[in-house]
């Protein structure tokens, strides 16, 4: 019973019916035209959008190195607290994840906007109003937000199966704070560092609600040109598929870079 | 109107007596509605609920969904994934969706309502003779500005006025290609629909010259944006406009002299649809007056019904913005249906003008890949070794 | 010899109880000196004084001679073996143990030498490229002994380094362990709660209870003069039987006076006097100082191991010769075998 | 002296750190007390829009609508993930290799790949029912595949696909680092493998399966682009949101998320209170 | 006494290679019986064998002479006590007892009343209510065996359960199991790698290696009559020296004819000698029938540890007195203590 195979067989057909059947047909899609026949035109027209990628990699690249410096410490801290006072940081790390996505955007909105909350209470001291909303910083912050507890967990994770003496033997053999930290803090949570990259990078390329509610829409990203094939004019789902395809393989690529999917590094994740 | 003639479904809703009602009552139909979101009078707000007074009347479950743009309708419906008794596209929209099969003809003896719709929103290009639509709201685009902030003299520029560059950054603009590209082509003078990728072409160079002027591309997002005083200048719909002035006095709207496109949104039914006769009920029922009128004051927008005008308050049925100068109207166009070949052209120029200010080419994404792959392949290499080193002792 | 490294009134408190409780201790130069008490008396606490992780609520570290009270770990010339040995994981045992040494900005190849002598030293030749996490615990400690020792510090703490390992390889490491010190010709600072073992290994010994030092001896001077019958039965078994110390030389016990060795006591002073069940005569009955009843026989291998009651008390007597259960035994104890302390409690 | 800089720090970290996650959801409750529909200005206090948020059906069948699809989803994944994780944990390392890979893909795809992936299987699937149904050359008792399947059965089936992954990569490590003596120690007393299981197996996992349900609750309660796809003519909350910006976010929906908020609080404040008390019972007792 | 477990050529094999080859054993009822080799011998997997775990490949295991060689673990009437007890840690310590009892659908009375007189034999009473994850090891071990006896089984199997204890511990618990197999009478098989341990508590030992019995008796026997180097240097410290059977009661090793009291070797067959540290009686070194040089001395307590080169051999010694290292040193040994085996390998 405790490794019955059979038990599997229900998901395994889960699986396959309805994760690998319809990636099977996004594929199937990518390499056809509207007429159902074979092209690879899709893929060719890609090419075409080169600056929509780089700039959604770039600014998930931004915003997954910011989330990866403002958790790391976060996570050490959390690590280190006793275990009643872990059970409930992590529950307030969890905790905004309950609520609305777009409502949270949202109230970032109320935040930044020019006659924001933000902007009111700088003009209450004189200060101001800076432009904020709509702004590459925007679109950065808002993932950086929303993404931020992706990032704290899987971080925590790992920082929790390292040793305190370990951290000590190196103080011991002469290694101060910096030291301690590049040569062995970093180096040992390099497991969650992989999987907290990959948690934030990849909803970070895809997203487009908040490019569109923090960015103003000004800046295409990835998700929004995705998207735009199924949700626009043209209603060009075979090129929506293609893109979908790149954006997946450019994910799967990071991902297998970052960690061999092991179950074990996506603990606490999710 | 005599007592006689009407039935008295709520205190606030007659509807006519000369048509049966009552006739699916007990059958225990029930009817699809998509329309988009909060665009009917649904008791919110003190309204009054057409709705439930629908199925109070006819004893027709009335299921009520709500979509957000003609394009995710659209595409809910072409993929089949959703059979809806009645829906609510706009006018290209619905045109596409015509051409494409995936309306029914409406049987008109069902709707006798249709009589009272006014002549002015009637046979239109884009579903000529009114086979499959009966319209539901019109309006126009104009453009919202702040009394605070722009000067009043300037809006004799008309469209221009959205390329001016005092204004930087106190511009929203649609996020919308269709809407963008129309005022982008009214501005070079030519038809607000594009008849050619040279027009697309043209007006993309006009919309990237525009692009720094912006603050943001937005949709609805304009009620909060515009009524805050974030931005000066909005081209938005009218029946929007009125709902901002409404909150916001310091707000104006104004429709440009040389023209500017006209909408409607109408009521269809979708070829999926198995009570196409409850659905005609349903469109009957919401040209009755009472609920054309009580849907006209929930969402501002201007109702087809002819006699709504009439029983409007003062400040709407003398607005510019409801009941525009007909000849504004005839210098209008509505949306057309376009080909597909347009559409993907557009789409593209879409996508460029938002990501046009950034150098970059198309190089990039190869590299990337490249380097992608080189950095998993010395992975995987790398790790072979560990595997092997190991493996020796 | 000189002082290395003295502690003066360290008190040091977690969770407002006080773990040690004003502990002063010195400890000379190139000596082995092991920390012994049961698990929880503080003995991983004072190590952690003297390696700079712990800070004393009050009194004062030296380190030959200065004051280091409130310097960093990593500024002191004293190096630790830890609990579990925490190695690196993602570190080979070359870099390992190079840990320190990098961190030293030395030269490449001096490091080399350096680290490979040292794996020499521990027996690890060969073992350089080898993944800390695949190996033996009994390797795994040797690096960590590597690791500290490479960085030529004055003092070597090491906190329970064997716990972990099994009986046979304890022992082993033991004799390693001791070899190792006096090769280095460094002071070495121990910590467990095995007595053989610390008797085994150490110059000298503390035993410690509550965060106090109960005595400070040579593993001898510990096993055989007790001060107290804490130290007495922690130290191996005993028996420890109240008494009355009639005059110098002669103690009263268990109904019966015995000549001892010890003077200097008050007339007719409460004793408490300790007997090695190694050190009991097993006789027969007519010729006992003392007549119990064999109770139980185990069979340790080297000796068997009886448990005699007499009058009440069940005395251990450990016997090369094994007397059957329910059998009346006499028991004698020489005067040298009679160690009398002042009677406390517990 | 340094150590109490140090501790000092990191506690004012901490509190910024959880200032930036809490202020906009902090924003989003004050303002669902705001008299006016303004989200920057707070220009009086007052209750309607909870009041108001009572009577809008259309919200509260939505918020019904999500809770069960995610109450059946989450129970459904929980299920299959743990009958999952075990079949799994039986296998070669390569093979759950392969499974593990495979599974992550519903969670590093993008939404709306997912969705539309999704949406196009049940197309094709409507697509050959009706064939079937509709061609005469085909036997009759070929004709019972349902056309009509969009709606309630697509949407669970869609949330269920994307919550299975998140239970097995819970469920599953700690399933492996499960000691199997503990399992050995119950067929040692004399339960049948089946008791065994339900007896000592379960009740083990029973924290990370618990943590699974929960996550899976999550996802599925804000999840809006693939039950987009795949809700046919239904509504779930987040499409009610989304579909209401048509104007602007009605401040009844701050009021619900407030609600939402404070309940969920409130749970986990119970669950904790009442465990801690259970376990200073048993120290008492000590 | 009858046999009531027998195992006939048991072969068990993992990975493709044999962890057991053909072993075969008979158990004695309410015998204490005890498995005693190094790690990875196959203790382990014998008992998992007699408790119905592993299957073996080919061989047959007998309960009460009934072939249970395919009867599932639930089904035996054999109890375990796992090597880290595997106590269920959902369920506090009453229920943990009651696991067994509860599946047999027992009255709640009757379970009640059973598992409270068999946390009392372990010395858990008034802890029914505690959580097994708070307990501490010693207390956890017997909550195991509680569970494990509870159900009255005809054997109860123990799996190193004192291996996570510390020594004093360990040595208690030693005692009280035995006690509590006595008491309970019925057959313990017990598995430890402590020799001393097996001494301690068994009645009979069985020696294992690399799947093999090596020898099968009782302690003393093991001890004293060890029938190959293997079980003397694992029973306890030996000294284990190459020699010649001159003839009969007459042996050559170290250069040096000695008596002995072994008989019915081949004339000049090649032997081992065995002679345990302790028997070697140390004297000055003319009255020696050896001579060495003293290399090292290790105080133990009880006794000195020496170590003596003999012409390129080095002895152990255990003896009370203590020699300086670097003396020379004269070593008798009594025709009792040399123990003369045939000549192995290893
Ligand atoms: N960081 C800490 N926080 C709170 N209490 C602590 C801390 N470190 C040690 N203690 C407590 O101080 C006491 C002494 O601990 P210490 O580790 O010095 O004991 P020890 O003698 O090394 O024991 P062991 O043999 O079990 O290692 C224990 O009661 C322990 O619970
Ligand atoms: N399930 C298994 N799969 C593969 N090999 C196994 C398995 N169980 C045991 N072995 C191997 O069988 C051999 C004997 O194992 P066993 O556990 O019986 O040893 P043991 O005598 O109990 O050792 P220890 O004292 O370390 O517990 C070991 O080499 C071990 O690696
Ligand atoms: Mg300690
Ligand atoms: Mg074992």
């Amino acid at each position: 019973m405790i490794k019955n195979r059979k038990l599997a067989a229900p998901y395994l057909v889960w699986m396959v019916v309805f994760i690998l059947v319809p990636l099977a047909i996004v594929t199937y899609f990518a390499f056809t035209d509207k007429a159902g026949n074979f092209t690879l035109e899709n893929l060719m027209i890609i090419g075409q959008y080169s600056t929509v990628f780089v700039r959604s990699l770039l600014l998930a690249a931004e915003a997954t190195v910011i989330c990866l410096v403002l958790s790391f410490p976060v996570s050490y801290f959390l690590s280190r607290q006793r275990a009643a006072k872990q059970k409930i940081f992590l529950m307030l790390v969890m905790l905004p994840m309950w609520m609305n996505f777009l409502l949270r955007t949202y109230a970032w909105m109320s935040l930044l906007e020019n006659n924001g909350i933000i902007n009111r209470i700088l003009g209450f001291f004189g200060i101001g109003p800076f432009q904020m909303i709509y702004t590459s910083g925007a679109v950065v912050l808002g993932m950086v937000y929303n993404f931020l507890p992706y990032m704290i967990l899987p971080l925590y994770t790992a920082m929790t199966k390292i040793d305190n003496s370990v951290i000590e033997a190196a103080q011991d053999l002469g290694a101060g704070m910096f030291k301690t930290l590049t040569k062995v803090l970093i180096p040992l949570s390099a497991p969650g560092i992989a999987t907290g990259i990959t948690m934030v990078f990849v909803p970070s390329v895809s997203t487009f609600i908040i490019s569109r509610m923090l960015g103003g829409g000004s800046n295409m990203l990835i998700g929004d040109l995705i998207e735009l094939q199924f949700l626009g004019n043209s209603y060009n789902y075979n090129l929506g598929s293609a893109l979908s395809l790149v954006l997946m393989v450019i994910v799967l690529l990071c991902m297998s870079f970052t960690n061999g999917f092991d179950d074990e590094d996506m603990e606490g994740v999710v | 109107f005599a007592a006689e003639d009407k039935i008295q479904v709520t205190e606030d809703i007659s509807v006519s007596a000369d048509y049966d009602w009552t006739r699916f009552k007990g059958q225990n139909v029930s009817l699809n509605v998509y329309n988009w979101g909060l665009y009917i009078s649904d008791g919110s707000d003190e309204s009054v609920d057409v709705i439930s007074a629908f199925e109070e009347l006819t004893g027709i479950k009335v299921n009520y969904t709500t979509f957000d743009t003609n394009e995710s309708m659209y595409a809910k419906l072409k993929s089949g994934g959703a059979s809806y008794d009645v829906i609510f596209p706009s006018d290209y929209m619905l045109g596409k969706m015509a051409n494409e099969g995936m309306l029914l003809p409406l049987n008109k003896e069902n709707i006798p309502n249709l009589a009272g719709i006014s002549e002015l929103y009637l046979d239109k290009e884009y579903d000529p003779g009114n086979v499959y639509s009966v319209p539901y709201m019109w309006c126009m685009v104009g453009i919202t500005y702040n009394k605070d902030m722009v000067d009043e003299a300037d809006l004799e520029q008309g469209w221009n006025l959205l390329w001016d560059p005092r204004y930087t950054g106190q511009i929203l603009q649609f996020n919308n290609s269709r809407d963008c590209f129309a005022m982008a082509l009214k501005t070079l003078g030519r038809s607000m629909n594009p008849t050619s990728t040279q027009d697309i072409d043209d007006a993309l160079v006009k919309l990237q010259e525009q692009k720094p002027l912006v603050q943001a591309y937005v949709m609805d997002e304009v009620f909060d944006k515009m009524e805050g005083g974030e931005a000066a200048l909005a081209p938005y719909y009218t029946g929007d406009g009125l709902t901002m002035i409404a909150e916001n006095p310091s707000l104006g709207m104004f429709i440009p002299e040389e023209g500017t496109l006209q909408c409607v949104d109408a009521m269809c039914i979708p070829a999926s649809s198995q009570n196409q006769e409850a659905a005609e009920m349903f469109i009957n029922y919401m040209c009755e007056v009472d609920v054309a009128l009580q849907n006209t004051l929930f969402v501002q927008y201007t109702s087809p019904v002819e006699a709504v005008r009439e029983l409007l308050p003062a400040e709407l049925r003398d607005s510019e913005l409801m009941y525009p100068d007909p000849e504004l109207i005839e210098r209008s166009e509505y949306p057309s249906v376009i080909s597909d070949e347009l559409n993907s052209a557009m789409d593209m120029a879409w996508s460029q003008m938002k990501s046009f200010d950034d150098t970059g080419n198309q190089w990039l994404v190869p590299v990337f890949l490249l380097v992608a792959i080189a950095m998993t392949v010395f992975n995987v290499w790398r790790r072979r070794a560990r595997k092997k080193r190991r493996q020796m002792y | 010899m000189s002082k290395i490294v003295s502690l003066q009134n360290i008190v040091v408190g977690f969770d407002g109880e006080n773990v040690l409780n004003g502990l002063s201790l010195d400890i000379h130069d190139k000596e082995f000196v092991t920390f012994l008490g049961p698990s929880g008396c503080g003995k991983t606490t004072t190590l952690r004084v003297i390696g700079g992780f712990v800070q004393p609520s009050s009194g004062n570290v030296f380190f030959d001679g200065q004051d280091i009270t409130n310097l960093p770990p990593y500024k002191r010339q004293v190096n630790t073996v830890f609990q579990k040995y925490a190695l690196f994981p993602h570190l080979n045992v070359y870099e390992n143990v190079a840990f320190g040494l990098r961190l030293k900005k030395m030269d490449e190849k001096e490091i080399r030498s350096r680290v490979l002598e040292m794996l020499e030293v521990v027996g690890l030749k060969g073992f350089e490229r080898r993944d800390t996490t695949n190996l033996s615990g009994g390797q795994q400690q040797r690096v960590a002994i590597a690791r500290g020792l490479v960085n030529h510090p004055r003092v070597l703490l090491l906190d329970e380094p064997l716990g972990a390992l099994d009986l046979k390889l304890r022992k082993e490491m033991q004799l390693e362990l001791k070899r190792l010190q006096q090769a280095m010709n460094i002071t070495f600072i121990y910590v467990t709660h095995d007595q053989e073992e610390a008797l085994t290994m150490s110059d000298t010994v503390v035993v410690m209870k509550d965060g106090n030092i109960q005595q400070i001896g040579s593993p001898i001077d510990i096993y055989n003069e007790p001060e107290n019958a804490f130290v007495a039965s922690f130290i191996g078994e005993s028996n420890i039987i109240d008494g009355i110390m009639l005059r110098d030389f002669c103690v009263e016990f268990a109904g019966n006076e015995f000549a001892c060795v010890d003077k200097g006591f008050a007339h007719n002073e409460l004793v408490q006097v300790v007997i090695r069940p190694e050190d009991i005569q097993v006789v027969p009955a007519i010729q006992g100082q003392l007549t119990g009843v064999v109770k139980e026989v185990i069979f340790k291998g080297v000796h068997y191991e009886m448990r005699v009651e007499q009058a009440g008390y069940e005395w251990i007597i450990h016997s090369t010769q094994a007397s059957a259960p329910g059998e009346l035994i006499g028991m004698c104890i020489g005067p040298d075998e009679i160690h009398i302390m002042t009677r406390t409690e517990g | 002296m340094k150590k109490q800089h140090l501790a000092a720090l990191q506690k004012v970290y901490l509190c910024l750190i959880f200032s930036f996650l809490y202020v906009p959801i902090a924003v989003m409750m004050v303002f669902s007390f705001n008299e006016s529909k303004s989200r920057t200005l707070f220009t009086g206090f007052t209750l309607k829009w909870y009041q108001s948020l009572l009577h809008n059906e259309m919200i509260l069948e939505a918020l019904w609508l999500s809770l069960v699809v995610a109450f059946l989803a989450a129970t459904v994944a929980t299920i299959l993930g743990v009958m999952a994780s075990i079949g799994i944990s039986g296998m070669k390392k390569r093979t759950q290799g392969v499974i593990n890979t495979v599974s992550y893909l519903p969670v590093v795809n993008p939404e709306i790949i997912t969705g539309v992936s999704l949406m196009m299987l049940f197309v094709v699937y409507v697509n050959i029912a009706h064939w079937l149904n509709s061609n005469p050359s085909v036997p009759g008792f070929l004709k019972f595949l349902p056309e009509n399947i969009f709606g309630f059965g697509t949407l669970l089936i869609a949330h269920i696909t994307f919550c299975v992954p998140y239970v097995i990569f819970n469920v599953a490590p700690k399933l492996r680092r499960m000691d199997v003596r503990m399992y050995e120690a119950a067929l040692d007393l004399g339960c049948n493998p089946r008791q065994a299981f339900f007896k000592v197996v379960l009740p083990e996992l029973m924290p990370a399966i618990l943590s699974a349900f929960l996550i899976s609750l999550t996802y599925s309660i804000d999840d809006f682009i693939i039950s987009y796809f795949s809700c046919g003519t239904l509504q779930t909350l987040p499409i009610a949101i989304y579909s209401m910006t048509r104007k602007k976010v009605s401040p009844e929906i701050n009021a619900l998320s407030t609600i939402m908020f404070v309940a969920i609080l409130c749970i986990i404040l119970v669950s904790n209170a009442l465990e801690s008390r259970s376990y200073r019972k048993k120290r008492i007792k000590e």
